[in-house]
């Protein structure tokens, strides 16, 4: 099976959006297609699933939360009950501040690590970067180059898309 | 292509009427079945302010949302503007409740023959004189700026210039300043003073953060029924959304200004604002502890998702809950000074007159919704909120 | 996506996209100005006399400060309170505004964020140098030890201590994580090896795909989510310091909102201050243009008029309650020793603000300068009145004490202003100062060629 | 042989072996060297001192297994085999030193007295004591005291010294000369004794010179009664009282006495509706004025003529006379017939030294008559012995050369003496200057031979303060320093080889025994010395019938006084006193007890007369001379009379004491034959500086919340309630969102009976010296940093040119529900399960928090490191030498030493409540109601602190808290104090 891919870039948003609806009408397999920033509508166009991180996020809070209700009931009742100004051992109220401090920095830490990791953003990650201009101004499509016969269609289905710079690359 | 005025159908009226005519018929039951006239008088003033202040919240709805120059809000501000109508009407109820007596079955300090040392300490504010010349001077400024809002909104709508939207902008601006200020300060006359002795600096603030959340719920069941009836159908899932994604923030906001000021009292534990507590915790306790899972648990468990606030199923039903709730929330704000646990409870009276209540609300929201028609066509930001979407 | 014509371009000039990546980066290229060095030689002499001033606090002991028997808390705490307020603004504007939907914040958020994170550092200095023994600060944790003793989770200040934490962090990584495609650019654009080569490892191997982007966007938005709750907790748990206690003019009910609101109010009156000049140094009157200015001024006459009701309903309720200790308690404020800084708190917070209802001044780049720095003194005298002159008189008058601070306490505030623009030199140096993928992203609906656009 | 510091009982145990060896042998070697080591650096390390505070208690297991601390004393409470290391002893000894005279038990742990407590089988003092006595213990560790014998020149030793004297005293003898032995009032019977030997083998004389004379009481009560002596005073029999700037609960003769009687006659719980009524008249604001139920200024100049006025009047009810009709400045007439309706429960007392004014005073007493009933004759208060006119007579002498030796014991005129200069001058002219002073003093620095005395810790002593009523001392160490009792060197001097126990043993056999029923006097010694007491029962023979006529011609010749001159008052204060303990720094930050100031003396004013002069606080003046001293407004002072304490100023007293305040006993002047501490017509001038007196309260309003709750006695006795009514109300709204907390066994409370407490200090020292409080110094006190765990909060009420005063001493309550508590981060204050809020000193990090919600403020903070308790070198705050090697042997083991940046307070003496419990555990029995007794509690004179279980119904304090007058600070706050306030009452009815 083919490896070989090929690039070409946009150098409007619009036209992008545009394009990428076109491609995907005809059928042309897109590998990825990089943007210097978020465009709107683009994850639908290309066909993303909606995320389910919401979800990590909901268990990393509920996870805190409920350690840290919990640590602070055990330490008031079981481990160590000690008479503070006569209020109730179990003091309820006064747990809420930490247990919801604990519910959102799990929250928060779960969710980020979890886009970290599934997108390997590491510290001193090396990326392919197709065209470096794709963090600036350039919206950079990348589709396959299927069969060698195919390659030349796709090419010409990019330049009707709109596409400028189309590359073909092993 | 939807039609855009709407009419207040025979079928709408019966319904309205009927269930007015529930709630004579409740005040007629508590005073045949010798409730008492502070348990009546308790109610209908309960009723009264809880519709008034819907009435507040519609306005407020329309006119936060014309200073903060945001747009998607605009297709629904119809039935803000609407609501608002009924404030000179749970005026004049509430009027006539203190004129006819309520005054002394609801207020301790009105008996000025025997007050204790702290009650004299008050006088200077807590004197009916005062505290009817307050009363007027909420309603008229209410009553007015509500009127002029409604009135360039409608200038606005027949010619779009932008000097009108401008004009509509200082309105807005007056009325939220002015909420601001008189919703704190009658809600410590109205509510705050039926437990003379007892005093608390964040009181007008949660019971606004209250008003806020069910004026806002109300919103969103009227939009649902004039949607359902036909109407409005410029009124999307996003503009649900949004309406959901408040009733969320509101429910939470309200539980943090109920807990702040819970945890406070509970902490410092101090006789004189500890009473408060006590009361409602020892007597009133199933209400007490009901109004906080109602009102925070239940909208914060299912309107935390995207999709169950954009779903009516979900969202509609919450606004009902929200909208009771939030009346049992006012109960116990009210019920253990005014009535006393011996005399207080749930019975008809107090279900049918709230009826009764809602259907008067609805007939008055739904005669100012024929007023103008539904679509704010030339508002500046129409356009925006019909394209408006968001995908979070 | 539609947008209204009579709303006004949030970016000046004719900018394309390349443009924006240049100007943004501008400030980073190059040798910095002499202004700069100016600033950071200033700063940095103050962060030495903090130091000599840290130095005296610990060898010593809190006897070099100006407290006393009555008054446990002075400058410290005044100051703590302070930074920690001037730290919700990067988070409100990122947060908050991110949930509704303001297009405007997007030229500030990136440098407010920054400001909130070397504030709430400025501000987490406070309560450990305000320890008796700060070598055993380390007792506030609940770590398990022979004595199987824990902490106090009665504590407002070790709530304190898990929500400033806990604040950091998050505002640490929601900061970051909006950061990293912009490193990417940075990467991108570099032209030396080794500026290509930190970056590179800054920017984690960012690409911009569209799933990277659409999945940052979820996770920024989540983020959002958890942080604006989370900013009302952190400075509502400041509140509570003081609320909880049985004090007059401590304990009451409305601080937790009363607080958060004062917080918000002097954090955009720094931002502006900051950014004020800032634009102007770094030429970016076109990203933050007159209009950003007038938006934060409407918020902070929304804030700076709750904090006024809040201060009107306290001074009402100490009189209203009738509790003798909470009208003496609040007559003192007004009219006692200290009233002089009651009044200065006053005009700056409750007076001077309101002039933005006026257009003219909402809209002036010298006056909003002007009130800004007004607003940052007045909310520090807020807690200076709300921590001394409520301790100073308190229940039993044979305590009555007054209060001044010492050289060193002076000496302390000074060095985390020393700190707190010294980092914000160097930050305006490291990082782009303005988000640029974001602002790129309203650069169409809201940006100068947008009447070339049009929306199918 | 060396002077060196008491470190262990081994060091005991060497001296009692061989007297002269300076070398020990064997196994004590080691011990000797950390002695020479430590000699070596006074400021040794924290560490250093536990390293010896180590092997005191080591050491002292070895030593006790062989032998008893101190030779033959016998132990009060218990008699130990040995001393077990840890625990402590009692002894029972006396304290007197010239002016205060208080029967005590001592603390002594491992070998070092740590604590004075009030002796309660002496039917004078009944265990109360005062401030100076509390602090008298740490003058046994003073630095500044003489530590060897020396000669003016250099250091000598005993023998040289002693074979100096005694040649030169036979020279003097040889040649007919003439020695003096200069004392203070000399109240025990053997040194009497002994004194009158000497003086027979040495011809000469012996002078007493009182600081506090009482020398025209003497002389008057000689012309009515032919005998020159000050009788006893009976203020518990008395229904009205009635004092002329007599400050008798503060410094008039025995204030310890007198507060015990004062107050038993005005309390009201258990039952008693009746309690004396107290009418003062004074010029400046005293102690006991401001206790009065009526207080009425009369400028000093006008006391005179009121008294003769008062005279008049009474005689004028008695049937008439031949007193003249004089015009007084204030009405006597009402306070006449009070006191007349109540004859022979009446009585009257001056403070004057003026004999007219004691003779008319005298008259006075005769027709209420006093005499027998409330002012006993037949037994004499052998206290301020001396006549004046001996000491005056006695520099005339010495300037004149006619004396050739003299013998100072325990005075020190140099200072003291109104001429000071005068007898200087007159010293130099003496041949043979000896002292026996215990502390560094002026006197003694002028001398040949100075032959330091023990100080009353470390040596025997007896006194018989009222006739009959004997008590003893005895060592409860051995002396610290090579120092010899002032006896025993006048024994050697006498040839006489027997050491001053025996002597005084002897003494007692011989003349005191056959007063009591023990037939051996063994039995007899033991006894004493295991009481301190002995009360014989011994009176004085008859009087001459009492002779009015000189009082009546004292009172014709009475002139008016000139009220429009100014008049400048010297008092001592309860404090520093006349600065014999000028350098204990407890007593230099004690705040007096009206003013609140401490560390300084100042020229208290009348707010009018500053006004008039507009001078506020703190500025300078200079007044008669004196010279830039500051004001301090006083309110209630008389319009036109100024005052200043005396006692401060001391030139060669060591640290603190040196160069504090100034020296005004010039101020005092020989008018007659008879010191005159009031001075009239002096100036007062404005210099225009400032100088800053420190003091522990600067707010003096109540501003009117209920803090402290009074009423009148009429009301009283109408409703008992009254005065606490409002806590009724509070009562009723007392709501709480807590469980309730049980306290099963202990719950431990405490009750103040606001109608007792005087404000005399007391207490404020005793808790300082049991619970190792520091002493801060002057600058943190003008920073409101001084750590004092019990304060005495006093309020003005009403015009402030004659306010009231009520006082209330607040402590830590101990709260049920502490706002401190909760507060607490790291869980250092937390409540214990007997009601206790406890401190746990090495969890506290600081935060300060628990002090800013104490609504009481009664937690203190160690800003700096004031006892040397920090791990870093250096930074140490110690102005007042508190932490030498010496002050800190006074440290209580049982108490943490609190380092710098830790919260500290009250705790209820939760050491002596750990103490009695175990005791009570190791005999198998219940606590007894009474058997705990905080240091507070126990040194309190007027007995107004109670505590105890509050669980047990029948103990005193739940009986304290059952009664209507009690009530709690700050109760509307639902803290649950477990302090107890009983209501002030004011007997006004007339």
């Amino acid at each position: 099976m083919n490896k070989s891919y090929i690039t070409a870039y946009y150098t409007d948003d619009d036209a992008l959006l545009k394009g990428v609806r076109q491609l995907k009408e005809k059928g042309v397999e897109i590998i990825d297609v990089m943007t210097p920033f978020p465009v709107h509508g683009l994850d639908k166009a290309v066909g993303l699933r909606r995320s389910r991180l919401s979800r990590v996020a909901f268990v990393g809070g509920a996870v805190g939360g409920l350690i840290g209700f919990f640590f602070q009931a055990w330490v008031f009742t079981k481990a160590y009950p000690i008479n503070f100004g006569g209020k109730p051992y179990l003091s309820v109220p006064s747990f809420m501040p930490v247990t919801f401090e604990m519910a959102v920095l799990f929250a928060a830490f779960s969710i980020v690590f979890a886009y970290l990791i599934y997108f390997k953003l590491t510290p001193g990650a090396k990326p392919v970067i197709h065209d470096e201009r794709s963090t600036d101004d350039r919206f950079l499509v990348v589709v396959k180059a299927g069969e060698p016969d195919e390659t030349p269609n796709i090419e010409r289905a990019l330049s009707e898309a709109g596409a400028e710079g189309i590359k073909l690359k092993a | 292509m939807e039609n855009i005025t709407f009419k207040l159908t025979k079928k709408l009226k019966t319904i309205g009427f009927v269930m007015v005519a529930i709630g004579l018929l409740a005040l007629a039951y508590g005073f045949i079945a010798g409730l008492g006239g502070d348990r009546i008088v308790a109610n209908l003033h309960l009723n009264s302010f809880y519709f008034t202040s819907l009435g507040l919240i519609g306005m407020f709805f329309v006119a936060v949302h014309a200073i903060a120059e945001s747009g998607w809000q605009v297709s629904m501000q119809r039935v803000g503007e609407a609501m608002s109508l009924f404030i000179p009407v749970g005026g004049i109820i509430m009027l006539l409740v203190f004129i006819f007596g309520g005054m002394h079955h609801l207020f301790e300090w009105t008996h000025t023959e025997h007050l204790d040392r702290i009650l004299l300490g008050k006088v200077a504010y807590l004197n009916q004189p005062f505290f009817y010349v307050r009363f007027a001077v909420f309603f008229a400024g209410w009553v007015f700026l509500a009127w002029m809002i409604r009135k360039t909104s409608r200038e606005l709508d027949i010619n779009g210039d932008v000097k009108y939207f401008n004009k509509l902008r200082k309105y807005s601006a007056f009325y939220v300043v002015f909420l601001a200020v008189t919703s704190v300060i009658s809600s410590w006359d109205w509510l705050m003073s039926i437990d003379a002795h007892w005093f608390s600096t964040l009181y007008g603030w949660y019971v606004f953060s209250s008003m806020l959340v069910t004026g806002f719920s109300v919103i969103v069941i009227f939009t649902y029924v004039l949607k359902r009836m036909g109407y409005m159908q410029h009124v999307n899932d996003e503009h649900i959304h949004d309406m959901g994604k408040y009733m969320f923030g509101l429910s939470i906001f309200w539980a943090y200004l109920w807990f702040s000021q819970y945890m406070l009292i509970w902490y410092a534990n101090i006789p004189e604002e500890t009473i408060y507590f006590y009361e409602r915790i020892k007597h009133f306790d199933t209400i007490f502890y009901v109004n906080l899972i109602v009102n925070f648990a239940i909208p914060f468990l299912l309107l935390m998702t995207r999709n169950s606030k954009r779903v009516s199923y979900v969202i509609v039903p919450v606004a009902v809950i929200i909208f009771i709730g939030h009346w049992m929330d006012l109960y116990q704000l009210i019920m253990p000074g005014a009535v006393g646990h011996e005399a207080a409870g749930i019975g008809f009276l107090e279900i049918g007159l709230t009826i009764g209540f809602t259907g008067l609300f609805m007939l008055v929201t739904f005669f100012g919704l024929t007023k103008a028609p539904l679509v704010p066509k030339n508002h500046p930001f129409y356009e925006e909120s019909l394209h408006y979407h968001t995908n979070y | 996506m539609y947008v209204s014509p009579i709303r006004e371009p949030l970016i000046r000039g004719e900018k394309d996209y390349s443009q924006v990546t240049k100007d943004i980066l501008a400030p980073m290229a190059g040798k910095p100005s002499k202004y700069w060095y100016m600033g950071i030689t200033l700063s940095s002499a103050a962060l030495f006399f903090g130091a000599w001033a840290t130095f005296m606090t610990v060898y010593y002991g809190i006897g070099e400060w100006g407290l006393n028997k009555t008054v446990g808390w002075g400058w410290g705490i005044t100051n703590f309170v302070w930074w920690v307020g001037i730290g919700h603004a990067g988070t409100f504007i990122s947060a908050i505004l991110l949930l509704f939907r303001q297009k405007w914040r997007t030229s500030i958020n990136r440098s407010a964020e920054a400001m909130t994170l070397i504030a709430v550092a400025c501000a987490g200095f406070f309560p450990l140098i305000h320890m008796g023994r700060l070598v055993l600060g380390f007792f506030i944790f609940p770590y398990p030890n022979t004595r199987e003793l824990w902490v106090n989770f009665n504590s407002p200040l070790l709530w304190d201590v898990f929500a400033i934490t806990t604040y950091l962090l998050v505002s640490l990584i929601f900061w970051y994580v909006g950061l990293i495609p912009d490193l990417g650019t940075v990467r991108d654009k570099a032209t030396t090896k080794i500026r290509k080569a930190i970056y590179g490892f800054l920017s984690f191997g960012w690409t911009g795909s569209v799933k990277q982007w659409s999945r940052h966007e979820t996770v920024s938005l989540i983020l959002a989510g958890l942080a604006a709750p989370l900013v009302l907790s952190v400075h509502t748990i400041v509140s509570f310091d003081f609320a909880t206690s049985v004090i007059p003019g401590w304990h009451t009910t409305i601080f937790p909102p009363y607080f958060v609101s004062g917080a918000v109010f002097s954090g955009f009156a720094m931002v502006l201050t900051l950014l004020i000049v800032a634009r102007k140094a770094l030429n970016l009157e076109e990203y933050i243009t007159i209009n950003h200015i007038e938006s934060m001024n409407k918020v902070i006459i929304l804030t700076g008029s709750i904090v006024g009701i809040a201060y009107i309903t306290e001074f009402f309720m100490a009189w209203y309650s009738g509790v003798e200790y909470e009208q003496y308690a609040f007559l003192n404020r007004a009219f006692g020793p200290y009233a002089w800084a009651y009044w200065i708190m006053m005009t700056c917070n409750v007076v001077t603000p309101q002039l933005f209802w006026f257009k003219k001044i909402r809209t002036s780049v010298v006056a909003t300068f002007i009130i800004s720095i007004f607003v940052n003194i007045g909310m520090w005298f807020e807690r200076f009145v709300i921590v001394v002159t409520s301790l100073h008189r308190d229940y039993l008058p044979s305590s009555w004490v007054m209060y001044k601070p010492s050289l060193v306490e002076v000496g302390l505030y000074v060095g985390t202003l020393g700190l707190f623009f010294t980092l914000f030199l160097l930050f305006i140096r490291v990082f782009p100062v303005i988000a640029i993928a974001e602002v790129k992203s309203v650069l169409k609906s809201t940006g100068s060629f947008k009447k070339t656009a049009h929306h199918e | 042989m060396e002077p060196k510091y008491f470190r262990s009982l081994e060091e005991l145990k060497i001296d009692t072996r061989q007297e002269t060896s300076d070398k020990p042998a064997g196994d004590r070697q080691f011990i000797f060297e950390m002695q020479q080591e430590l000699k070596k650096s006074t400021t040794a390390s924290r560490r250093d001192f536990l390293k010896v505070f180590g092997f005191t208690v080591a050491s002292a297991a070895i030593a006790s297994s062989c032998q008893q601390p101190v030779r033959k004393a016998i132990p009060l409470l218990i008699q130990p085999e040995e001393i077990v290391p840890g625990k402590a002893s009692y002894y029972a000894s006396t304290f007197f030193d010239g002016i205060d005279y208080c029967p005590v038990v001592v603390k002594v742990r491992d070998g070092r007295p740590i604590k004075i407590e009030g002796n309660k089988l002496s039917s004078l003092t009944q265990g109360g004591t005062n401030a100076r006595t509390q602090a008298s213990v740490l003058g046994l560790y003073d630095n500044a005291r003489y530590k060897k014998p020396q000669t003016q020149a250099s250091a000598a030793t005993w023998q040289e010294v002693d074979e100096a004297i005694v040649n030169q005293l036979d020279a003097i003898k040889a040649k007919g000369g003439k020695v003096v032995l200069l004392t203070g009032s000399v109240i025990s019977p053997s040194t009497l004794q002994l004194i009158d030997e000497f003086l027979a083998k040495y011809p000469g004389e012996h002078i007493s010179y009182d600081v506090l004379s009482a020398s025209a009481m003497r002389e008057a009560n000689k012309k009515t009664f032919g005998k020159a002596f000050i009788p006893s005073y009976q203020f518990d029999k008395a229904d009205v009282i009635v004092g002329f700037d007599a400050d008798f609960l503060g410094s008039w003769l025995n204030p310890v006495e007198f507060s015990k009687q004062y107050s038993k006659n005005r309390k009201l719980t258990d039952g008693q509706k009746k309690m004396s009524r107290h009418i003062h008249l004074e010029g400046s604001m005293s102690l006991t004025g401001s206790n009065a139920d009526e207080r009425i200024q009369l400028h000093p100049a006008q006391e005179k003529e009121t008294i003769a006025a008062l005279y008049y009047a009474l005689e004028q009810l008695n049937g008439g006379g031949h007193a003249k009709n004089i015009s007084s400045p204030i009405d006597v007439q009402k306070i006449a017939k009070e006191l007349y309706s109540k004859r022979g429960k009446a009585l009257v007392v001056a403070g004057s030294n003026d004999p007219e004014s004691q003779l008319m005073i005298n008259g006075i007493n005769n027709i209420l008559n006093s005499f027998g009933n409330t002012i006993l004759t037949d037994v004499e208060l052998k206290l301020r012995k001396a006549d004046d006119a001996d000491m005056a007579r006695l520099v005339d002498e010495m300037n004149s050369g006619k004396v050739d030796g003299l013998f100072l014991f325990d005075v020190n005129p140099a200072y003291d003496y109104p001429q000071k200069d005068k007898f200087v001058s007159g010293l130099q002219k003496v041949g043979l200057k000896v002292a026996l002073p215990v502390y560094e003093e002026e006197t003694a620095a002028l001398v040949d031979y100075i032959c330091p005395d023990h100080h009353y810790l470390e040596t025997w002593s007896d006194a018989e303060v009222k006739t009959g009523f004997y008590s003893l001392g005895q060592p409860a160490i051995r002396p610290i320093f090579n120092t010899r009792a002032a006896q025993s060197s006048l024994l050697k001097w006498l040839g006489n080889d027997t050491d001053y126990r025996a002597y005084m043993q002897a003494y007692w056999e011989n003349n005191l025994m056959s007063m009591s029923d023990s037939l051996t006097f063994s039995s007899f010694w033991n006894k004493r010395v295991h009481d301190g007491i002995f009360e014989s029962g011994r009176k004085e023979e008859a009087l001459a019938a009492f002779d009015a006529s000189t009082a009546l011609a004292a009172q014709n010749a009475v002139k008016t006084g000139d009220a429009n001159q100014i008049s400048l008052v010297v008092y001592p204060n309860v404090a520093v006193g006349t600065g014999k303990h000028a350098n204990n720094p407890w007593l230099q930050e004690l705040p007096d007890p009206v003013s609140k100031a401490c560390w300084d003396n100042y020229i208290a004013i009348s707010p009018k007369l500053a006004k008039e002069m507009d001078l506020e606080d703190n500025d300078t003046v200079n007044v008669a001379g004196i010279g830039d001293l500051p004001i301090l407004i006083q309110p209630g002072q008389e319009y036109k009379t100024l005052s200043v304490a005396m006692g401060y100023g001391r030139e060669k007293a060591g640290i603190p004491a040196t160069g504090v305040g100034k020296n005004v006993f010039s101020q005092i002047e020989l008018a007659g034959s008879n010191k005159q501490f009031v001075k009239h017509n002096v100036s007062i001038e404005k210099l225009g500086g400032t100088y800053e007196v420190a003091r522990t309260q600067s707010h003096h309003s109540m501003e009117g919340r209920s803090l402290i709750r009074e009423t009148t006695l009429a009301d009283y006795k109408e409703n008992p309630i009254s005065g606490n009514e409002i806590r009724e109300e509070i009562k009723k709204h007392l709501k709480t969102l807590y469980p309730k907390r049980v306290f099963d066994g202990f719950h431990w409370g405490m009750a103040v009976d606001l109608n007792s407490c005087t404000g005399c200090n007391a207490c404020v020292v005793a808790c300082s010296v049991e619970n190792n409080v520091p002493v801060v110094g002057k600058e943190q006190v003008i920073m409101a940093r001084e750590m004092h765990w019990i304060r005495i909060d006093r309020y003005y009420n009403g015009d402030e040119n004659n306010p009231t005063v009520v006082r209330q001493p607040v402590t830590c309550q101990h709260c049920d529900n502490a706002p401190c508590e909760n507060v607490c981060p790291v869980a250092a204050t937390t409540h214990s399960n007997e009601g206790l809020n406890q401190m746990a000193y090495n969890r506290c990090i600081g935060t300060r928090y628990c002090n800013n919600n104490c609504p009481y403020k009664v937690r203190r903070f160690n800003f700096f490191d004031y006892n040397g308790a920090d791990a870093m070198k250096g930074n140490r705050k110690d102005p007042a030498e508190m932490t030498t090697d010496l002050r800190r042997m006074v440290l209580n083991p049982d108490v943490t030493i609190r380092a710098k940046g830790v919260i500290e307070k009250c705790s209820f003496c939760v050491q002596r409540i750990q103490d009695k419990k175990l005791q009570a555990k190791n005999e198998g029995r219940q606590l007894r109601d009474g058997e705990v007794v905080p240091a507070c509690g126990q040194a309190c004179p007027s007995e107004a602190i109670v505590f105890g279980n509050l669980n047990d119904k029948d103990s005193k304090i739940s009986k304290y808290y059952a009664d209507d007058r009690n009530y709690h600070l700050l109760e509307e706050l639902h803290t649950l104090p477990s302090v107890g306030y009983l209501t002030k009452i004011k007997n006004t009815t007339v």
